[in-house]
């Protein structure tokens, strides 16, 4: 499925390739390694978030400007109304310049909340927000997790309640990242709570300047922040603004998480980070990319087979992190394997973080719990701490084994009692009061 | 494994998988293992009509293949022979025509080419030595000239099908550099001791040279210049070699998916236990990236791409390691019967386990990488 | 709870021991390493197991006849009446000398047989079996396992019907090590169709020579057998011999469950095969003890930092089995762990053997596969086609951590659909036909 | 960790527990992570009070242990300050009491133990260097006598509480021996650089000797023989950081069972689900283990035995790999709020992932136990 008409005449991907190289590099800069404000940020405290936002919606702007936006969005609402190929086209021309950051910071606005919204939004919804996302107005967060409910995202405790013409939301969520520079959220809340978990839910579009919405950055282990946690005190959102259906909240949530495996595995079709392969540890990688031959070499390592076994085992698992990608791209674009196979990518990206990790922990040896200097996160062992972020957040590997056991290999699901309860009758955790409220 | 194929492709792989079927059956199997050469000449040479030994060999010389790009389609007869454990020679007679095809003479060309593609003749790489070091480093076989002729001596090992080749194709040691020599089995002062071996039909000997004397006219390539040929030979055997593992473990891991869906253990599939659904979620995540570096590396290796030599020792590392481990699950999903004889898991892992080690470990191809990243 | 009654006047252990050690010495000659007949059958084809048999029953009348058999037994069955205590410093002494392979000969039927019929046999079998046990005449087995059910004991699908004064078994065991040169069996067969699984089941005694009653034994991947299937044609026993209560056969076979791990965990007060740690790499290990260090040596591997810390591992895992059964003994004995914890152990010991394994492979290299001789099961990568069996055989690795998680842990059983179900409602798996049967 | 205490060890234990909830909760050891110290000269005194540096001291250097057994007394206050993180230089102090204790002149144990037993005092062991090897010869510091003196010239890093020891004993290279000196803060020609530190409590320092010279009363034993010392102070280090490590992984697998129990997913506890099971199954035999090799090695250490070399390092490696797999294990059992700076997961997993890479990694006792075995 892409975003074009059969009978519209479509440029050549060739002949575009060649006019975004010519444009790329008449307007932006080159650079070696292109900034990851997103990634970077889980790891380095102090970042300037807001400058860092500014500077991504104005290189969106940019290549709305060029005509290089939303290149598979429609044209009624500021896209190009291309295919695919011409969106890979692009990015991997895109590859070697400074867009400002606009690629990872407009990954989940573009490739998540923009691919939904033009699936199940309103008419209205979508003339009023599409066009201002392509061309770099505004930044879109998700607010699916709760503090409470983990991996079960269908579990979802805060409550959404009708007020005439409105809802009123209230409860919380966390996981959130980018929701303290960017503009608006796809909110899940439950609208009904007689039915089974999935039938009660409601997505919403929240601004994010809401009154009665607070948003904390959640500090990480290593010190840094980079996700959010939300308050929902009474936030009042018109009835308008639902995406989907009153109680079908679910349909669009899942939805939201296939663009978003797709987005991850490389193979959305409205997004593109990078098909270059430089994401290929993994797109959820955290923390520094450490070299780690050199790594060996400065700890006198070089001559220890031990130590060069772990060097390659590393490259090993990074090369054929990308050869997966490619061939699951490949398996799920001819039907081989279902989407859901998207799962088999994440879960191999995180044990192989796992994995690498523990080399690098191996290799710094001592230098990795005791460093020189001034800075509190510059050893290597404060990125060990953070080892597992990559294989909980954006899903579990323990979810992503489920999702492969049960809907790639067709093995029996796991007994929820949960599925067909009321869902005020289901057992859930409850909600750890916040200091000072009440 | 490859996941697209060309229509001569597909028509290619049924013919082999339905010839196999028919003419390879796992009983057929365990009934060589009591067979001393491990495969019927006849079985090999019909094979041989289908392309298995054709591939890598130009149309000019005789040869060629489907697809037009012949590791790929080698690499597709290797993985169904994978999923059969199906005997034969598959390995070494296409290295060795690989070689002759690329840097042979034509009169070698002309005199040995056509037999191993018919399959009438076959010929293997007699690489490896007692020291089992696969790489260039491990050759001490020597091979010294006298008035025009060679006179070699030392032993290769690991030898595969050293007892029934009609030629062995030695990697030898002349000065600093390495020569290699295409000798015809009684040849005077070469003689094979046989080994036994893991697998239910593979056979290896030692090919034990004292001081044999071959004529000038056995050398192929240029004398001191085989280094490259020796690197190609050693992608060409690890390709192939990694397509019949991944094969093989593909198989397996298909027939125990089927099994615990099927088998209940206190009123249930025992697949409906969530410690083993995440079991098979980990192998079938393997298991695909076992397929995609095969694959990858294949690639590489047909279009003689520069990263070649460290995509293949890539997918050997990471195949090396895993497969053996994903074979060995399946055996314990298996229960009891898994450790049977009468079962025929035990079939695939010695195959499984048997390539593992063999053409280089996964450690030694760890190293290997290591090597190519600096350190 | 041992067999001596407080009453009675109880040799002191020390000058048990040395009176022991005294007739050890005059009656046995030392050995360095002692037969192990069972491990050893599991590996070598063609070792003359009735030849085996027969030299243990030897050694254990020899016991008999000096006063050292049946230490813990009661008198009155031909025992010493003793303690733990005694048992083990016997042991202790013995473990220089060649007893003829009966301490793992007689480990079943002393250390889980015997015990079982102690406790829940009948004054008659118990007159007439345990004196003919204790003075080396009788071997006996256990029939549990069946080809349909795996690890499901509770599954039985043996059938005996009564009739008349006798019970007419039918149906198939599977995996009874010694069953080809031992004489009697404890057989689990169900006796009502009609109530849940656990409710519906009997043991008893079948003489392994009983008409009707074929032993095959079966081959395993490494060639080699040491383990039995049986098929049981309408064999009949007389009701008499029924251990326990008829449809109470599940109780006896949780005490047959529970001698066996105490056994394998080196805490049986009835029969101690080894108390010296020379079992420590797992009771259940099988394959050919590799002397690691020398195959390092040989294959010119001494200097390479990636062996050396492979040997070292295994010989890690080694050392750390010992220190955990001597830990989970003195745990289970005061109680600070329940008797399910001999799990752990089990579980360790088939981990680090699975681990054991892989190193013996790394180090072997292709010496390993391909290997000169006409041994075609010299080569170590014959032992690595059994490499499952200690994690399979004995309850496999799965139900240990099913047990340990639930029994130890205290977390929440499985649901299992079977367990109120009458047992004809149950799905089980079918039994295979026998090639020329029916 | 150890199942069978002497009524005095219980009571022993107790107080100590009871102490360290009192005064080292972890909301304090979160404070501390700001504190250069990180841990108050006070608490360190009053834990003094309770025996924490008298254990290894006999009773007549004024000393003495609860049971008797002083390293197995101060193998339980280890554990305990493992469950809490708590802050302190248990093991500098000890080591080098100890040191003193067997080694020093009577001059030096009456100048040092009284101040080091009543928790006055604080000394460290400065030992390992920046080619952070952990073993006799990775010491490179040289001492070399002048008129009596020694001059000392060379740098000692990763040394605990570098910055706030009232004395430093420094393992110093004379020739192809080792010499032991005990140098006093302040000592001209002597500079501490702190270092950062993954814990949050626990500082470091570089001590660098800059052609320090001390009397010839600084040698602690006698000069040149300090071998058995150092495996002696080895031996001692290990055995209260693989107590304080299984103290510390003990705890964090007791709340994570906990929350297992009680977090809800899809309307069970996540501890029903099987694959999270065999999860906590494992991981209590990992615990039980290290738990098992920590109190053997311990008891070895503690009679002298033959074999404690090895089997300190046994249990440093198998510890030193499970303990941090399994504090890893448990932050992803707690999912996203496990890799918050709020939970208290990572105060542990810093202590555990610090104690692994700190006197010797697993690979490093690996390689010792390889030696020891002959190869």
């Amino acid at each position: 499925m892409t975003a074009t008409t059969d009978t519209e005449a479509v440029e050549d991907v060739e002949s575009f390739r060649a006019r975004a190289r010519a444009w790329l590099g008449e307007t932006f800069a080159r650079v070696d390694a292109p900034d990851d404000p997103i990634g970077d940020r889980l790891r380095v405290e102090g970042r300037d978030v807001h400058a860092d936002a500014e500077r991504a919606r104005m290189g969106q702007r940019m290549l709305r400007e060029g005509g290089f936006a939303g290149i598979t969005y429609p044209k009624e609402y500021g896209g190009r109304g291309l295919r695919a190929a011409h969106l890979h086209a692009f990015t991997h021309e895109a590859r070697a310049y400074d867009l400002g950051g606009s690629g990872p910071m407009f990954a989940m606005t573009l490739g998540m909340m923009g691919p939904t919204l033009l699936e199940l939004g309103s008419d209205d919804l979508k003339a009023r927000y599409l066009p201002r996302m392509i061309q770099g107005d505004d930044l879109w967060v998700q607010f699916l997790s709760e503090p409470t409910g983990g991996s079960d995202l269908a579990g979802a405790v805060t409550r959404a309640t009708r007020d005439g013409e409105s809802y009123v939301i209230s409860g919380s969520k966390v996981w959130t990242s980018a929701a303290d520079y960017s503009d608006f959220g796809f909110c899940l809340a439950r609208t009904d709570w007689d039915v089974p978990k999935h039938r009660g839910l409601t997505m919403f579009v929240v601004p994010l300047r809401a009154p009665g919405l607070e948003v904390i950055p959640l500090r990480l282990v290593t010190g840094a922040t980079g996700f959010c946690q939300e308050f929902f005190d009474n936030v009042v959102v018109p009835a308008a603004d639902v995406i989907g259906e009153v109680n079908d909240g679910w349909t669009v949530a899942s939805r939201l998480l296939v663009h978003e495996r797709n987005a991850i595995a490389g193979g959305s079709e409205f997004h593109d980070m990078d098909t270059g392969g430089t994401r290929a540890d993994g797109p959820e990688r955290v923390g520094r990319r450490v070299d780690l031959a050199e790594l060996a070499r400065a700890r006198g390592l070089a001559d220890d087979s031990h130590s060069r076994q772990l060097v390659a085992e590393a490259d090993v698992l990074a090369t054929v992190n990308r050869q997966l990608s490619s061939r699951l791209q490949t398996a799920t674009a001819l039907g081989v394997l279902p989407p859901a196979a998207g799962s088999l990518l994440k879960l191999f990206g995180s044990t192989a973080h796992v994995r690498t990790s523990d080399i690098t922990m191996e290799l710094s040896g001592s230098s990795g719990v005791v460093w020189p200097g001034d800075d509190r996160s510059a050893g290597l062992g404060v990125d060990f701490l953070f080892r597992q972020a990559t294989s909980i957040l954006s899903g579990t590997s323990e979810i992503q084994r489920n999702i492969i056991s049960e809907r790639v290999l067709g093995l029996p699901r796991e007994p929820a009692p949960d599925r067909d309860l009321p869902f005020r009758e289901v057992r859930h955790n409850t909600m750890p009061k916040r200091a000072g409220s009440e | 494994m490859e996941l697209e194929l060309q229509d001569d492709q597909e028509l290619f792989v049924e013919t082999t998988r339905r010839f196999l079927e028919a003419e390879s059956p796992l009983t057929r199997v365990r009934d060589l293992y009591e067979d001393p050469v491990g495969f019927d000449r006849d079985y090999w040479r019909r094979g041989a009509e289908l392309g298995w030994a054709t591939m890598l060999v130009p149309e000019e010389l005789g040869g060629g293949s489907v697809s037009g790009a012949g590791l790929l389609d080698l690499e597709l007869v290797a993985e169904e022979m994978g999923r059969t454990v199906a005997p034969g020679p598959l390995l070494p007679v296409n290295v060795v025509a690989d070689t002759l095809a690329r840097s042979g003479r034509p009169d070698q060309q002309e005199a040995e080419l056509a037999g191993l593609v018919s399959g009438e003749r076959i010929a293997t790489w007699a690489f490896a030595e007692p020291s089992s070091r696969w790489d260039a480093g491990g050759v001490a076989l020597g091979a010294s000239e006298r008035d025009g002729a060679w006179v070699l001596s030392g032993t290769k090992s690991y030898v595969q099908d050293a007892a029934v080749a009609d030629e062995w194709l030695v990697t030898a040691r002349t000065g600093d550099s390495l020569t290699q020599f295409l000798v015809a089995a009684g040849t005077p002062g070469v003689t094979v001791a046989p080994l036994q071996s893991l697998d239910m039909t593979r056979r290896f000997g030692d090919v034990v040279f004292d001081g044999a004397t071959v004529d000038g006219s056995a050398v192929v390539g240029r004398v001191g210049d085989a280094a490259a040929d020796v690197e190609r030979q050693l992608q060409v055997a690890l390709t192939v070699q990694n397509a019949e593992t991944v094969g093989a473990v593909n198989r397996v891991y298909e027939f125990t998916l089927e099994y615990a869906q099927d088998r209940m253990a206190f009123g249930r599939p025992i697949g409906s236990y969530q410690a083993l659904k995440h079991r098979f979620a980990d192998m079938k995540m393997w298991l695909e990236a076992c397929n995609a570096t095969a694959t990858a590396s294949a690639r590489a290796v047909q279009a003689g791409a520069d990263d070649a030599p460290k995509l293949v020792s890539t997918a050997k590392a990471y195949i090396g390691d895993r497969a053996p481990a994903i074979v060995q699950d399946c055996v314990q999903l298996h229960g009891g019967i898994g450790v049977t004889w009468e079962h025929d898991l035990h079939l695939y892992l010695r195959r499984v386990a048997q390539n593992a080690a063999l053409y280089g470990s996964a450690r030694d191809h760890r190293l290997r990488v290591a090597t190519l990243l600096g350190v």
